[in-house]
């Protein structure tokens, strides 16, 4: 029953392309885990935005959307159907194609970057040996489309959006690379699959192996994390769209249907990095304990999805947004050498073992090097908090 | 036919763009551009080599497309950054203002 | 060390998020159309004539002075005084007002004319939801869509109306000792001339006047 | 050979004849955008998925956008820089028409190239990483000093300049301004 | 008619500044910045951070201001001569929409003024009163100030709905006591307009004590922030100088070391009865200026409770005083009060009629904004932002 419920999609998928000739069976398969991927994280999407709504209105003491449907979770299709239905207004100086073109050359990128990710066991659209390098150049691209629209608008608050979005993501594209060469190294893949697989408990151990419960891994989970936040332009990140500098960033002459396209390109990336982030350090569809195998492997993936948007949610809610100097400072001068310490100590643990000598050797490395940086990086700009003198009478 | 002959007519045509425009065009930023459509025709026959050529080393021509990439970004980075100086000096990134030794 | 702070801050907006579901203090929402807050009885929200009895044309205790539309700041009151004269509540003949405007668009509800009405006749109102689809006719209230009875008033402000209707009953009482003692007078003086005529006089604002005595009391 | 190879030609060709003749600089490095992504559908379908995918996280990811950045910092995109004389054309399509028919014939011309029928095995990354270990280790170290050195060559030259402009005011500067002014 | 070419936009006139519609460019016929290398922007006046209809033309380099000039005036409603127009009187509810977050400081200043003019003596009653309410207008101006402020920075919200919600009690209890919840128009020459209802003190008091959990929650939120710290120390340094040069007054003067506090300095009202401090700041910065508004809020809350205590009963109106047919004899006067923002001035001379002959406001937002350049320059654009709502405007009192 469990393994039936766990192979369900899969054999859907199956008994839906097996009666189609062996030269386009690959394709079809392809073009319905397409869909799909679209149709799951589009309601995905829909149903993220009501809950991150009402769950920062719940942060902020207020009550949230609750007019549309039971508990207001309807509000996404009532502001889809707004949008849709809204009037696409195109500045007269834009470049009219490229302005076009640009919500689509975002969309299709992220898209692409959920065909590798393993949704659970055997799940996995486009099985590639090189699964990792394919999310990463496909995510890539991206840069290029905020580009895109932020010049063809002809506008000066989405220049600086643009200018700002790409300085951001092209800066965080490195740790955000190089906190998984880790991953890769130990597991001695870039097949996302594999990458899931070598995460799973090892018979007769009880607890799984991710990756996330070395230092290492920690500390290549958090740098991933925080690089995803950037990537995917999320606060305290949210410097190119920064609505009280820029107004609105890049997307700022975009309305209409255009606009939900970025807003929604926005949040499949939010969740395909969570998804990379799972898959690559919180073990993917594997479960934490030995004795909760029989969970379908697809929950677990979506469940711990789950937790991390809601952590997104969560700092969203909290956090101001920080400056680009200070964003740059963050990336280079933190989170870059930091990256690069984690690859010697993800070495240095492969060879000591799993045992208490890793956590002897690994962890204070790890430590060491996060309270080093940070106190250099906080130092020198000499932030501190300070007390306050009265007047004398 | 055989398959290799496509594949390199694509990468000589790239290369001949690629030369024209270069040899073309006045924006510096823009034969910087021609330049690299001619490496991409390089690798691209680098490419066509190794997949169907006679060599029997697997990967040499692999190797080489891939040592030429991580020469272009090198390429592209460094001749980006002179076109930023010289636009700095000149106020134009038009190759006929770099006509003098002297900054 | 670096993220102390962050931490902090997570763990603030994460018991606010617990809290506003258990803590009425912290969810102060009120879901306006459906849940009303009380008003509170100091509240004022545009003026509005106060009449006494059942029908504003005669019980209006406007005089017309006009004292409010020179005072009032933004100048939305507009005033045209009657030809003719009624008796008022003390039964003396006043002026009444032929048209009185006040322009919602332009009042800010100041209340400055109330204070400055010398006969109680002008009060704020706690009518809050005034939008109309018409601007201009909707906008612009007339007079008779300014009178509201002395009831309303004293439903709204009960603190207030109470203390006016005993000062309108005292000074009623006064005049009514006053007029009666100066038809008393008047009797001795022209010992059979005309008794009803007085007693008519006297007994004229009666009818107009006995709500307000109820509500007072009440 | 297959109907998608054709198309990732023809996508690659376009591109490129649009990435060397449009007006637009802008424009120009977009259309190269689509040159290098045909490429790396061409190397996919020639079965070098390291390749293709390094082409595209590489030219897409970084080239393409180092292009469209210094067109934003030099303010090429927004004037039309098309104005050429046309006698630097004719020249240029002589050289690159000739080149290219030279080529062609040499290609077309060519009975010896000799056909690999058979495909050879794919390498696996993991072969891919052990061969740049092993028989590629030197280029391998030298190409890594090339990147150093450019990069901190790009760094330089970039940033040299940038001290002596006169608006790169900081904070300090200002308020002395701020003070005078007052 | 004036003509639209280009070339006759181009002319000089008498200072060589040019004309037409390129003559409101910062850059225009400035050779050092008009290479095309520099961007000049307009922020506002509808931009969303501009606190209202204020506009910031700024000139960036990359992302650095190396110019920057505000205008202003998109708001001026003509306050002064309005109230020139009408009766003493009726400019009292107009102060209230001077600074309309704090309505009862503004009728204070007024009112001061007037009674100094008219010579009227506010009963004790009435003086209680004033203060209480001019504290809880600080209270509320400066919960909403770090609100936004925070918002300029981007928090989406979270500390902009937690002074919200304070500031939503305070309101309520302004709206039991005067009527309305912004516009109150509350005082009168010589003490307020009525007496509080029946429970409110308690009210107050219970507002009063619950308060300093809510400042706590916000320190624990904000202050020790990195993010907020990165963003606001050192950044939009005013000097000691330049703030004395240019009359800066309030928190924004007090976070640069200078000790001046009207409420200390000129001792109106009952100030001098109560005990309290005056927070200084030494770096002058956008965190000082920050600090100084939540360290005035503690102190704020002590008077608060010092006068809750002490409140006695009495008339609260100086019998002396007319609502109708109100003349002061002829002179001048003007009284200042420390509002929220800084100091609140009200210039008034009399020649003996009805209304004023002369009535002139000094307005804290204003006097303030008048630094913003010099605190911008060489600053990032999203710290220009931070700095405007540091230094706290309300675009209804600079404009008038």
């Amino acid at each position: 029953m469990a393994a039936t419920l766990d192979q369900l999609f899969v054999q859907l998928l199956h008994g839906m392309t097996a009666p189609l000739p062996e030269a386009i069976r690959p394709w079809v398969a392809l073009a319905i885990s397409l869909g799909a991927i679209l149709a799951v994280f589009g309601l995905c999407f829909g149903i993220t935005t009501v809950c991150e709504r009402k769950a920062i209105a719940r942060m902020q003491n207020r009550l949230g959307p609750n007019r549309v449907g039971p508990y207001g979770f309807l509000q996404f299709a009532a502001d889809g159907i707004k949008t849709l239905t809204k009037e696409d207004i195109v500045p007269r100086t834009a470049d009219q194609v490229v302005h076009f073109l640009a919500p689509l050359a975002l969309l299709v990128p992220v898209v692409l970057t959920f065909l590798v990710l393993p949704f659970g066991r055997n799940m996995t659209a486009m099985d590639l040996e090189v699964g990792l390098l394919f999310f990463f150049a496909a995510g890539a691209s991206t840069e290029l489309a905020v580009f895109m629209a932020g010049w063809s608008s002809r506008n000066k608050y989405s220049l600086l959006g643009a200018m700002r979005a790409i300085a951001q993501m092209l800066s965080y594209e490195l740790p955000f690379i190089l906190s998984t060469i880790g991953v890769v190294m130990i597991t001695g893949a870039l097949s996302t699959t594999k990458i899931v697989e070598a995460q799973a408990a090892a018979p007769g151990e009880w607890l799984a192996r991710w990756h996330v419960f070395t230092p290492w891994g920690l500390a290549a989970f958090l740098l991933f994390l925080i690089a995803a936040f950037a990537e995917s332009n999320r606060s305290p990140f949210d410097l190119p769209e920064g609505e009280s500098e820029i107004v609105a960033g890049y997307f700022i002459e975009y309305s209409g249907f255009k606009f939900a396209l970025f807003f929604m390109a926005e949040y499949l990336g939010m969740f395909s990095s969570s998804g990379m982030a799972v898959t690559l350090f919180l073990g993917g569809w594997t479960a934490p304990f030995a004795f909760l195998d029989w969970v379908p492997s697809w929950m677990w993936f979506f469940g711990k999805l789950g937790v991390l948007i809601a952590l997104f949610i969560w700092v969203r809610g909290t956090t101001p947004r920080l400056r680009m100097d200070q964003l740059m400072d963050f990336a280079w001068k933190f989170m870059l050498p930091l990256a690069l310490i984690i690859l010697p100590t993800a070495a240095i643990w492969h060879y000591a073992g799993r045992g208490w000598l890793g956590w002897l050797v690994t962890a204070p490395i790890v430590v060491g090097a996060y309270v080093l940086l940070g106190r250099s990086l906080v130092g020198r700009r000499r932030i501190r908090q300070r007390s306050y003198r009265y007047a004398a009478t | 036919m055989n398959p290799i002959v496509p594949h390199l007519i694509v990468a000589v045509l790239l290369f001949a763009i690629g030369m024209t425009g270069a040899l073309a065009r006045r924006n510096a930023i823009l034969t910087l551009v021609g330049i690299e459509i001619m490496l991409n025709a390089a690798n691209l026959s680098f490419v066509v080599f190794w997949r169907f050529g006679p060599n029997p080393d697997p990967q040499t021509g692999l190797m080489f497309a891939l040592f030429s990439i991580a020469v272009a970004a090198a390429e592209a980075a460094v001749g980006l950054a002179l076109i930023i100086v010289l636009f700095r000096h000149r106020r134009t990134t038009s190759l006929d203002a770099a006509d003098s030794m002297k900054g | 060390m670096l993220g102390i702070g962050l931490i902090k801050g997570l763990a603030e907006t994460g018991r606010n998020f617990v809290g506003s579901y258990l803590d009425p203090d912290r969810l102060v929402t009120v879901e306006y159309p459906e849940e009303r807050l009380p008003v509170k009885e100091n509240f004022r929200q545009f003026p509005f004539l106060v009449f006494d009895g059942e029908k504003a044309d005669i019980g209006l205790r406007c005089v017309a002075c006009q004292i409010c539309e020179k005072e009032c700041p933004p100048q939305c009151i507009y005033i045209e005084k009657s030809k003719d004269k009624k008796p008022d509540h003390l039964g003396k003949p006043q002026f009444y007002p032929a048209v009185f405007d006040i322009d919602i668009s332009v009042c800010m509800s100041c209340q400055i004319c109330v204070e400055v009405c010398p006969f109680d006749a002008i009060k704020m109102d706690q009518q809050f939801e005034l939008s109309t689809a018409d601007r201009f006719r909707g906008l612009l209230l007339t007079r008779d869509r300014l009178a509201k009875p002395n009831s309303h008033f004293q439903a709204i402000h009960p603190r207030d109306a109470a203390e006016i209707d005993m000062r309108r009953v005292d000074e009623r009482a006064k005049a009514e000792a006053k007029a009666k003692a100066d038809a008393e007078a008047k009797a001795k003086q022209a010992t059979a001339a005309a008794p009803g005529a007085t007693k008519a006089v006297a007994s004229t604002p009666k009818p107009a006047a006995a709500p307000a005595n109820e509500g007072a009391i009440s | 050979m297959s109907p998608i190879f054709y198309f990732l030609a023809m996508l690659t060709l376009g591109g490129a004849v649009a990435a060397m003749s449009l007006r637009n600089p802008v424009h120009c490095a977009l259309s190269l955008v689509v040159t290098f992504v045909g490429l790396a559908g061409v190397y996919l379908g020639l079965g070098a998925h390291f390749l293709g995918l390094s082409q595209v996280l590489v030219y897409v990811g970084a080239v393409a956008i180092l292009l469209v950045f210094v067109l934003l910092l030099t303010r090429g995109s927004g004037k039309d820089e098309f104005d050429e004389r046309p006698d630097r054309w004719w020249p240029a399509l002589g050289v690159g028409g000739g080149l290219g028919g030279v080529l062609i014939a040499v290609v077309l011309a060519q009975p010896g190239l000799a056909l690999r029928t058979a495909p050879p095995e794919l390498p696996t990354v993991r072969a891919l990483g052990e061969s740049l270990m092993t028989d590629f280790v030197l280029p391998l170290q030298v190409v890594g000093v090339l990147l150093t050195a450019a990069l901190i060559g790009a760094a330089v030259l970039a940033l040299s300049d940038r001290r002596r402009t006169p608006q790169d005011s900081g904070p300090v500067t200002s308020r002395e301004e701020g003070e005078t002014r007052r | 008619m004036p003509s639209h070419g280009g070339a006759t936009a181009k002319v000089p006139t008498e200072a060589g500044a040019p004309r037409g519609p390129d003559a409101y460019r910062l850059t225009a016929g400035d050779n050092e910045y008009d290479d095309g290398s520099l961007l000049e922007i307009s922020m506002g006046p509808q931009h969303p951070s501009t606190h209202g209809v204020f506009r910031m033309d700024v000139v960036l380099d990359g992302e650095t201001v190396v110019k920057l000039k505000p205008v202003f005036g998109y708001l001026h409603r003509n306050h002064e001569k309005i109230a020139e127009s009408a009766s003493y009187l009726a400019a009292m509810p107009y102060t209230d929409r001077l600074d309309y977050f704090c309505s009862l400081t503004n009728n204070w200043a007024y009112a001061l003024a007037v009674e100094k003019l008219a010579g009227l003596q506010v009963p004790e009653r009435a003086e209680f009163l004033r203060v209480i309410t001019a504290e809880l207008t600080r209270l509320q101006n400066h919960v909403c100030l770090a609100g936004f402020l925070m918002q300029d920075m981007g928090a989406s919200g979270t500390p902009l709905m937690y002074g919200f919600r304070e500031r939503e009690k305070i309101l309520d209890l302004f709206e039991a006591l005067t009527g309305a919840r912004m516009m109150c128009n509350y005082m009168r020459f010589g003490g307020c307009r009525c007496d509080t209802p029946p429970g409110w003190l308690e009210e107050v008091r219970k507002v009063v004590d619950r308060f300093p959990r809510f400042l706590d929650e916000f320190e624990n939120l904000l202050s020790s922030n990195e993010i907020l710290m990165a963003r606001t120390q050192g950044i939009g340094v005013l000097t000691r100088d330049l703030a004395i040069n240019a009359g800066i007054t309030g928190p924004v003067l007090r976070s640069c070391g200078v000790d001046y506090d009207l409420r200390k300095v000129d001792g109106y009202g009952l100030y001098p009865k109560f005990q309290f401090r005056v927070p200084l700041g030494d770096h002058g910065d956008t965190y000082d200026r920050y600090m100084m508004r939540i360290l005035e809020m503690r102190e704020s809350l002590g008077i608060l409770r010092q006068a809750l205590d002490a409140i006695p009963e009495g008339p609260i109106l100086d019998p002396k005083s007319k609502l109708r047919g109100f003349r002061p004899k002829p002179g001048e006067a003007y009284g200042r009060i420390e509002a929220p923002k800084g100091e609140l001035g009200f210039y008034l001379i009399s020649d003996g009629s009805p209304n004023p002959y002369r009535y002139r406001i000094r307005p804290p937002s204003l006097i303030n904004l008048t630094v913003l350049e010099d605190l911008c320059l060489g600053h990032n654009v999203a710290d220009t932002v931070t700095i405007l709502g540091s230094i706290d405007i309300v675009l209804g009192e600079v404009d008038r």
